[in-house]
């Protein structure tokens, strides 16, 4: 392996990026900004193909002393599941760059230049995250991701956000804190063992009795918890998406929420596997409850961007679930799930974001339908992104939700018979969106359209408009670079529905290896039935 | 202890007579009302009234007693200091010599700044 | 610093020991010794007071009292008597208690303090076998103790001052307590230099060190011993600081009759005023008895007696050399104030802080070096030149800042808001009369107290001299902080 | 009569204070004799050179500090026993000094009020009156503030260097004597400032009155002042141990009010509001530095061997002061009592690390000491306080200083620099990753945890979540809320203030995101000699 | 000795309950001086009973010390008093939250 540090190139670029474009005109910024994340992107796919092999294990690792005082390094490495967040990562940047190209300009924000800034900045963060293997370091970037973040929510988007950022920050900054509590925790347990490390390797090493383990799992899952939002602690996600711009809420939900599962199973599973166990039935529940009630409270959303939303909560469920039921089949679903849940939701929320502009609200109620004979290319991609959130055959989540659920079903049947509900719901909320965006008299003109049934309904949807200034355009269907957004992640989405089988090879390995890490050895997983009925193996 | 003993007697007998002298000026003299003579002298015309508790008075007097603090200390340092110089030689002379000049430092800036003038 | 005054004190302890004769008397010996110096000290007061106004009037060309008794001798009694007989005054404005325990305050320290006076060595008792000092008990640190004492004094004036509720009290007061604080320090720092010699602090052992094995030269004149003349600067700054310390002329200010009527003591009338009065005159005694004690070898018998006659510091001779050497000190004081015009408060107090206690400081340093000199006859001359060094820079250095008074003092640009104390500030070192002498300045504005108007009373002079003197202080002072 | 025994002094290891001493003496002269005219500049030079120069001996003496008898310990005890020039003594002194210098130039900045500084025109004249309107008028100002700060830096090298109780009160008094008169000499705002001085000045001599009875007990039950002689009594246990109870916990109010720790921590707000915004940077940085450095001597070296009777109540203070500094801190409407109060959350953080104290045995190898943690985080928080309240200086509007925090809104918009560094150093009190306040917290909590401290721990996360709330709540006041009325302007420093915000910014960056060096460092500095 | 220790312990609490309870900024400050002699006492009587001096030589400092507080003590109260009339420390509340 060539000892060029592949992976801080990787985390390089983009940040370079952020500080140059911060004092770019704002036209040239969008057009730096977008070399850089695309730089980023063919960075990460060359290393992947070059240089990262499928056998398992810790790759591209570099590791360099920080702070010898506190045993801490810089160290960074890359795994199957990394690599799968990486690439979602620098694949998701460059499209939301180009989807909100016009967005941030608009008058109250703070200018294409600090957004884009801002948001290569993320990037770089949680790059930083997927890749690090200190704990300090992964602790260090994954507080330093809420700055960007919070910069974005409150700087762009809707009236109201900047409440909307601060609960944000709040919630993460305090799951971060009680996350540091159980860092320190680690760190003083290799202490008292002699050897004071924040290593993620010299930390997996250690047996750290069962009390002191279930204490540390809670630091941990708590901050988790709230990253990717579960059931009790979901509050920030619905209003964040709702008043933030819908770029910022692809780079959100898409890629920061991930970190949450990213690091049940890196750490939580990983370094505290009996505390997980211990835990499970516990987390078990919790992940149902999110489940359907996401899936619930999102049938009875009015305001479309909420809606996708607490979606994703009942999404995060089905990951929880599938990592915590301990089987291969679970965790590959999760995996799974977390790349194609990446891809259709960022699919979601632009055309979500799209019809938005047009309609000048996002309120369902008061956008009254009408637009699939009007914008036929944008009611299909609605549709097609909708019916994936929805787990439809032959669209990649449904491979990872079978998965989730059958291993759910080993587990315990009644977690089954939960999780399969959601798919019901699923397919309600989004019909039912469908029906009541695209369908019904044809409207031509922008705007909330003239009849509207009990137009009086559609005042209390006032405070959600969009934010000032922006007049809707008129309605009219997708323009080229909005289809450019969209088609690569629609066609992911159908590939990977029909050929996962690249991405279970990256996700095999890394399973296996968290098996064992947990001590739970069942057999391989086998891609089920209906996938390869897909024709998934060759 | 016994070496003050002796004082206190001195004392006590002291005490008696001017307590003593005290409580026979008012039995003996004689008592004779007359406002004028209650009255605080001011060369016989009208007293200027006094706030309660005595007046206010220049702030120069404070400066001085402050002055007279600062000094008194230093004495009580040079009083063991001179009582044992024998003992402690060159040393103690030095210690002592840096110790007035630390002195002298604020008796100049007093002194410069008009804490001493009396007009 | 520590551990070096560690040594220091534990010395200090150590030296009871050399007490030893002091403590030992029983207690009606104890009552006797107290009774009689208590005696003493009144008669002391009568008699001086009449020797005084004798003195006085004999320096006039008057008589003086002659009637009373032989040579007047019972006048002070009479008038004692008249006091005692004149009606006791508590002026409404009074603070009641304050102003009745104001005179014991006054009094009762100036008794204390001699109690630690060596009037002769040990003696015999008659009709008993025992022995003991004349003197009523000593202690290691028994000029400290008159010191504090002493001050303690300054308590009764200040309260009487304050008590009377009457401007003039109020200032006398403050003024004498003033100066008597001032003259002390300036007291405290003459005594350095005996204690440097005698390397002790108890006034027995002080007289003891001033009279060694006397020896004479050529077997006729007398080595000198006496710190009044080793230590002759010592002697002057106490002499000085003693009749600034009681309020005698010519540092009469607080009872400045021309400007403070009575001072302190205007409100009080009958045996109160006396106990002041006795009190300032016992100071007078215990100041000469001290300057005897420190300065003039104590009760010990004065060449060319001590030459001719060697058994005149046995027995209660001593007691006649005593009050002889303290007489001289009195009579002193009264040629003083038969002599000397009052001094102006400003150049009273500049006088006390801009030369006493500099001079001494610098002639504390300066004995020091020179015992240090005498102790080890070859000192390592390199820390001597040290300390001559920084001796000289101090004595350039006062010498610098009172020329810099006279000179243009930069920060007379605060006072340049009203020229007029400027001339004031600056004359009181270059020329005393640049003041405007005799006549204080005139109100500046500023309140004397309370929040009462600027003084403007055309018609009352002595008010706006008092007044102004407040008013004057307090806005200069205001502005030099 | 006892032999006299001459004392050595050891005048190399005691430059830094000699020479600040010296500095502070000159300083006086200076405003005797030198023209007024001259007198700003003179002490500004003087002082600077001096403090530099002291900074320069610390860094002189740490070059060659003898290792003590046996063990960690490297440094001398001079003068007797009376000081101890140690490692952790050398760290503090460097410490204190950079803060000086940073303080120094503060004080000096005379660009922000229109060409005078921030200090009284004549502290004697009435607020209002003729006179002080002559005096501004005249554009006079207390030149004495330096050589009053010299005495204070002076009190806070003798504070923590101090190793027996009675030099450690001298210190402590010399320290405060002169911030009680600087914290009365603001120039606007003149009511405010000497009612701080007043409040300030009566509180803390009653706890030093305090302290001291608790020095005469100690000494009564060890028999001696010296701490290692203490060390010694507590370790044999000596006489009965309710004096050393009641000794100890008066010696802990007095200190503990020194660094404003709860229930002690009444003047704080008052005081840093009240005083001028220099004195207030200065003495907040330099203060607690000082003051820690003395509990820390104390409690390991004196109270060291009896930590079981110390550490709950150290416990049940820091759990105190966490809680109510961060909790009252939200409630704030000021800034410069908002920053107060964060103060007073941070103490409770550092006595979170002080608590942490461990036999050296019980240390793994390269494992952070609480000494370590401790000094790491007196750094990081000097650097962030003294850098706020410079921030806070530049902040003005017609009637000086605006500290109300809603005319702070829009601030960002306004002026997205200084705004940003204000933002910074919250950041790092609020102790986000890659600033200072990250490391050290971390640095404290892991050895509070280590020495089983966990509830400690865990109220101390809690606190800073509090307090991560008020911080983001004032930058989203100045980022996300819209100007309201005529907001203030922010005055552009000289280079003076500038530099010292400069510094601050810089320091916790860089301990945040390299803060190998100086725990190094701190590690280096060793034990307290015994 | 346990007898003077009892002494300035009452001298020191009476202090104290001054300090607390008293509103004139003077009395306040006297009773802060009790404290400070309270102190002094109980130094010297341990320092008696150690039979080493450290106790009286902290009772020298401790006086000077109680001096220079004295001094800038009434400087601050003075100025207080000078501008507000009053020495009360109840009327000092300008700052509060």
């Amino acid at each position: 392996m060539n000892d060029l540090p592949v992976l801080s190139v990787l985390i390089a670029i983009p940040l370079v990026g952020a500080i140059l474009t911060a004092f770019l005109p704002a036209g040239m910024a969008r057009l730096v900004g977008l070399g850089f994340a695309g730089a980023a992107l063919l960075w990460a796919a060359a290393a992947a193909l070059s240089s990262y092999t499928l056998d398992g294990g810790m790759q591209l690792t570099e590791t360099h002393a920080w702070i010898e005082a506190l045993g801490v390094h810089y160290a960074l490495g890359l795994d199957g599941l990394g690599l799968l967040m990486v690439l979602l990562t620098t694949v998701l940047v460059p499209i939301v760059l180009v989807a909100s190209w016009h967005e941030a300009d608009e008058a109250g924000n703070g200018g294409s230049r600090s957004f884009v800034a801002w948001v290569l900045a993320l990037e770089a963060m949680s790059l930083a995250v997927f890749t690090a293997t200190d704990v300090f370091l992964f602790y260090v970037v994954f507080e330093a991701t809420l700055i960007p973040a919070y910069f974005l929510i409150g700087g762009f988007g809707r009236s109201g956000r900047g409440r909307a950022a601060t609960k944000f920050l709040i919630y993460q900054l305090a799951g971060g804190l009680v996350m540091l509590a159980s860092v320190i925790g680690l760190y003083v347990v290799s202490a008292n063992q002699g050897n004071p490390s924040f290593l993620l390797s010299d930390l997996a090493a250690l047996d750290i009795d069962p009390v002191t383990q279930r204490w540390l799992f809670l630091g941990f899952f708590i901050a988790f918890a709230i990253k990717a939002p579960m059931f009790p602690v979901h509050t920030w996600l619905a209003d964040t998406t709702e008043k933030a711009t819908t770029g910022t809420s692809v780079l959100l939900v898409c890629v920061l929420d991930k970190i949450g599962t990213f690091g049940m199973l890196r750490f939580c599973l990983g370094l505290l596997p009996d505390a997980s166990q211990w835990a499970t039935p516990f987390v078990v529940v919790l992940a149902l409850i999110s489940i359907v009630y996401g899936a619930l409270v999102a049938i009875g959303q009015d305001d479309i961007l909420r809606l996708i939303g607490l979606t994703s909560l009942s999404h995060f469920g089905f990951i929880v679930l599938g990592i915590f039921v301990f089987s291969s089949q679970g965790i590959a679903g999760s995996i799974l799930y977390m790349v194609n849940h990446g891809i259709g939701t960022a699919a979601l929320f632009l055309v979500a974001g799209y019809l938005v502009r047009r309609r000048g609200t996002a309120s369902i109620r008061a956008m009254a339908g009408g637009a699939e004979t009007v914008a036929p290319v944008l009611a299909g991609t609605l549709l097609i992104a909708g019916l994936a959130a929805a787990g439809l055959p032959g669209l990649s989540p449904f491979v990872s939700e079978m998965l989730v659920i059958i291993a759910a079903f080993d587990h315990a049947w009644w977690a089954g018979a939960v999780a399969v509900t959601a798919i019901v719901l699923a397919a309600i909320y989004v019909l039912w969106l469908y029906q009541r965006t695209m369908t019904g008299p044809k409207v031509d003109v922008a705007g909330p359209a003239t009849g509207v049934p009990s137009g009086a309904t559609a005042v209390p949807s006032g405070p959600t408009a969009v934010s000032s200034g922006a007049t809707p355009v008129a309605m009219r269907d997708l323009d080229a670079r909005e289809i450019g957004t969209l088609a690569p992640l629609l066609l992911a989405l159908v590939l990977f529905g029909l050929a996962p089988m690249p991405l279970l090879d990256v996700i095999n390995p890394h399973v296996t290896d968290v098996m064992s890490d947990v001590g739970v050895t069942d057999a391989p997983p086998t891609v089920t039935g209906s996938v390869s009925s897909q024709g998934g193996h060759p | 202890m016994e070496l003050y003993t002796p004082v206190l007697a001195l004392a006590l007998l002291a005490a008696l007579f001017a307590v003593g002298s005290v409580i026979m000026s008012a039995a003996v003299g004689p008592k004779r009302y007359n406002r004028a003579r209650l009255d605080s002298y001011e060369c016989g015309i009208d007293p200027t009234p006094q706030p309660v508790g005595g007046g206010r008075f220049p702030v120069k007097y404070y400066i001085t007693a402050m002055l007279f603090i600062v000094f008194d200390i230093e004495i009580i340092f040079l009083y063991p200091w001179a009582v044992h110089f024998d003992a402690m030689k060159l040393f103690g002379l030095v210690e002592m010599v840096i110790f007035i000049a630390t002195l002298f430092v604020a008796y100049a800036y007093v002194w410069r700044r008009g804490g001493l003038e009396w007009d | 610093m520590t551990s070096q005054l560690t040594t220091l004190a534990t010395a200090v302890a150590a030296e009871d020991g050399r007490l030893s004769v002091f403590g030992q008397d029983p207690w009606w010996l104890i009552l006797i010794k107290a009774v009689v110096i208590f005696i003493v000290l009144v008669l002391l007061t009568l008699f001086n007071i009449w020797l005084e106004r004798r003195v006085v009037a004999r320096m006039q060309h008057r008589i003086g009292p002659n009637v009373n008794g032989p040579f007047g001798l019972l006048q002070s009694l009479a008038d004692g008597v008249k006091l005692a007989l004149k009606e006791d005054l508590i002026p409404k404005a009074a603070d009641k208690v304050v102003f009745l325990i104001a005179p014991v305050l006054a009094v009762v320290p100036a008794f204390v303090t001699f109690a630690v006076i060596p009037f002769g060595p040990e003696v015999g008792l008659p009709f008993t076998d025992r022995t003991t000092p004349l003197q009523l008990t000593d202690m290691p640190v028994a000029v400290l103790f008159v010191m504090a004492i002493a001050s303690i004094g300054i308590y009764g004036i200040v309260l009487g001052g304050w008590s009377s509720g009457s401007t003039y009290s109020l200032l006398g007061g403050l003024r004498s307590s003033a100066q008597m604080i001032s003259y002390e320090v300036a007291m405290g720092l003459a005594l350095v230099a005996v204690f440097l010699y005698a390397g002790s602090m108890s006034t027995s052992e002080i007289v003891a060190a001033q009279n060694p094995g006397q020896d004479y030269w050529f077997n006729v004149v007398p080595v000198p011993t006496w710190y009044a003349v080793i230590l002759f600067p010592s002697f002057l700054v106490y002499v000085i600081a003693m009749v600034g310390e009681t309020n005698r002329a010519p540092f009469d200010l607080p009872e400045a009759e021309g400007e403070l009527v009575g001072g302190f003591h205007t409100e009080y009338s009958s045996l109160k005023f006396a106990l002041f009065f006795l009190a300032e005159y016992i100071n007078m005694a215990t100041v000469s008895a001290l300057a005897t004690t420190l300065f003039l070898g104590g009760w010990h018998a004065p060449w060319p007696i001590s030459f001719f006659w060697e058994g005149a510091d046995s027995g209660y001779w001593p007691v006649l050399w005593f009050f002889a050497k303290m007489f001289v000190f009195i009579f002193f004081f009264i040629w003083l104030r038969g002599s000397l015009p009052r001094l102006r408060y400003d150049q009273f107090m500049a006088f006390g802080w801009k030369w006493l206690i500099p001079g001494s400081l610098v002639w504390i340093v300066l004995v020091a070096s020179i015992r240090l000199v005498t102790l080890e006859g070859g000192v390592d001359r390199t820390y001597m030149y040290a300390a001559a060094g920084i001796m000289l820079a101090l004595v350039v250095l006062l010498f610098f800042i009172g020329d810099g008074e006279g000179a243009s003092d930069t920060d007379r640009g605060l006072a340049t808001t009203d020229g007029e104390h400027d001339l004031a500030g600056d004359g009181v070192a270059a020329d005393d009369f640049a003041g405007g002498f005799p006549t204080p300045p005139m109100p500046t504005g500023g309140a004397v107290r309370g929040a009462a108007a600027p003084l403007t009373f055309a018609d009352r002079t002595s008010r706006t001299v008092a007044g102004s003197a407040a008013d004057s202080t307090t806005t200069r002072s205001d502005e030099e902080k | 009569m006892t032999e006299f025994v001459k004392p050595v002094v050891d005048y190399f290891e005691l430059a830094p204070l000699l020479v600040v001493f010296g500095v502070a003496c000159v300083g006086v002269m200076i405003e005797a004799f030198a023209p007024r005219a001259v007198r700003y500049l003179a002490q500004v030079v003087l002082s600077l050179v001096g403090l530099v120069a002291a900074l320069v001996f610390v860094v002189l003496i740490a070059q060659d500090a003898p290792v003590h008898g046996k063990g960690a310990a490297r440094g001398i005890l001079a003068l007797g026993g009376t000081i101890a020039v140690d490692g952790p003594t050398l760290f503090l002194w460097g410490l204190v000094l950079l803060l000086a210098i940073a303080g120094l130039l503060l004080f000096a900045e005379r660009h922000l009020d229109g060409g005078v500084s921030a200090f009284a025109a004549q502290a004697a004249a009435l607020p209002g009156s003729d006179a002080e309107r002559e005096a501004s008028k005249q554009g006079l100002d207390h030149t004495e503030v330096y050589p009053l700060m010299m005495f204070a830096v002076f009190g806070m090298l003798l504070f923590p260097a101090a190793n027996d109780l009675l030099t450690m009160f001298v210190g402590l008094e010399v320290l405060s004597l002169p911030l009680y008169l600087l914290s009365g000499l603001a120039r606007r705002r003149r009511l405010l400032s000497q009612e701080a001085a007043l409040k300030y000045f009566l509180l803390g001599a009653f706890s030093s009155g305090f302290f001291l009875y608790g020095v005469a007990l100690v000494y009564g039950y060890a028999g001696s002042m010296d701490f290692v002689a203490i060390g010694e009594a507590v370790r044999n246990d000596a006489a009965n141990r309710s004096l050393l109870l009641v000794g100890m916990g008066l010696l802990t109010v007095g200190l503990l009010f020194k660094v404003g720790a709860v229930p002690f921590h009444a003047w704080t707000p008052d005081v840093y509001q009240g005083a001028p915004t220099p004195v207030t940077a200065f003495m907040a940085a330099g203060t607690k530095v000082a003051a820690f450095g003395a509990i820390l001597r104390l409690f390991y070296v004196a109270f060291g061997s009896d930590r079981w009777s110390w550490q709950p109540m150290m416990w049940v203070v820091a759990i105190l002061t966490m809680v109510v500094g961060a909790v009252l801190a939200v409630t704030q409407t000021d800034v410069k009592r908002l920053l107060a109060y964060s103060s007073v959350a941070h103490t409770g953080f550092i006595l979170t690390g002080v608590l942490g104290v461990q036999a050296t045995s019980d240390l793994a190898a390269g494992e952070i000491s609480a000494l370590q943690a401790v000094l790491f985080y007196l750094a990081t928080y000097g650097f962030a306080t003294l850098g706020a309240f410079a921030v806070v200086g530049l902040v003005r509007d017609a009637g000086g200083e605006v500290t109300s925090l809603d005319r702070w809104a829009g601030l960002g918009k306004e002026s997205p620099i200084v705004a940003g560094v204000f933002a910074f150093f919250l950041l790092a009190m609020a102790g986000i990753p890659l600033t200072s306040g990250f490391v050290g917290k971390l640095a404290v909590f892991s050895v509070a945890l280590a020495a089983g401290a966990w509830p400690v721990v865990v109220v101390a996360v809690l606190a800073s979540a509090i307090a991560a709330y008020l911080y983001i709540k004032v930058i989203r006041t100045m980022y996300f809320d819209d100007p309201i009325g005529d907001g203030p302007t922010v005055v552009y420093p000289s280079v003076l203030t500038a530099t010292t915000i400069a510094v601050g910014a810089a320091a916790t960056l860089v301990l945040g995101v390299i803060p190998g060096p100086l725990l190094d460092l701190a590690g280096l500095a060793g034990q307290f000699v015994r | 000795m346990t007898q003077y220790v009892v002494l300035s312990a009452i001298l020191f609490t009476i202090g104290c309950v001054g300090v607390l309870t008293r509103r004139n900024a003077i009395v306040v400050f006297m009773c802060i001086e009790l404290m400070l002699n309270a102190c002094n006492l109980a130094l010297v009587a341990f320092a008696k009973q150690h039979g080493n001096l450290d106790g009286q030589i902290a009772a020298f400092f401790v006086m000077v010390v109680a001096a220079a507080e004295v001094v800038i003590g009434l400087a601050i109260i003075m100025t207080i008093f000078r501008t507000r009339r009053s020495a009360s420390v109840d009327d000092a509340s300008l700052l509060k939250y």
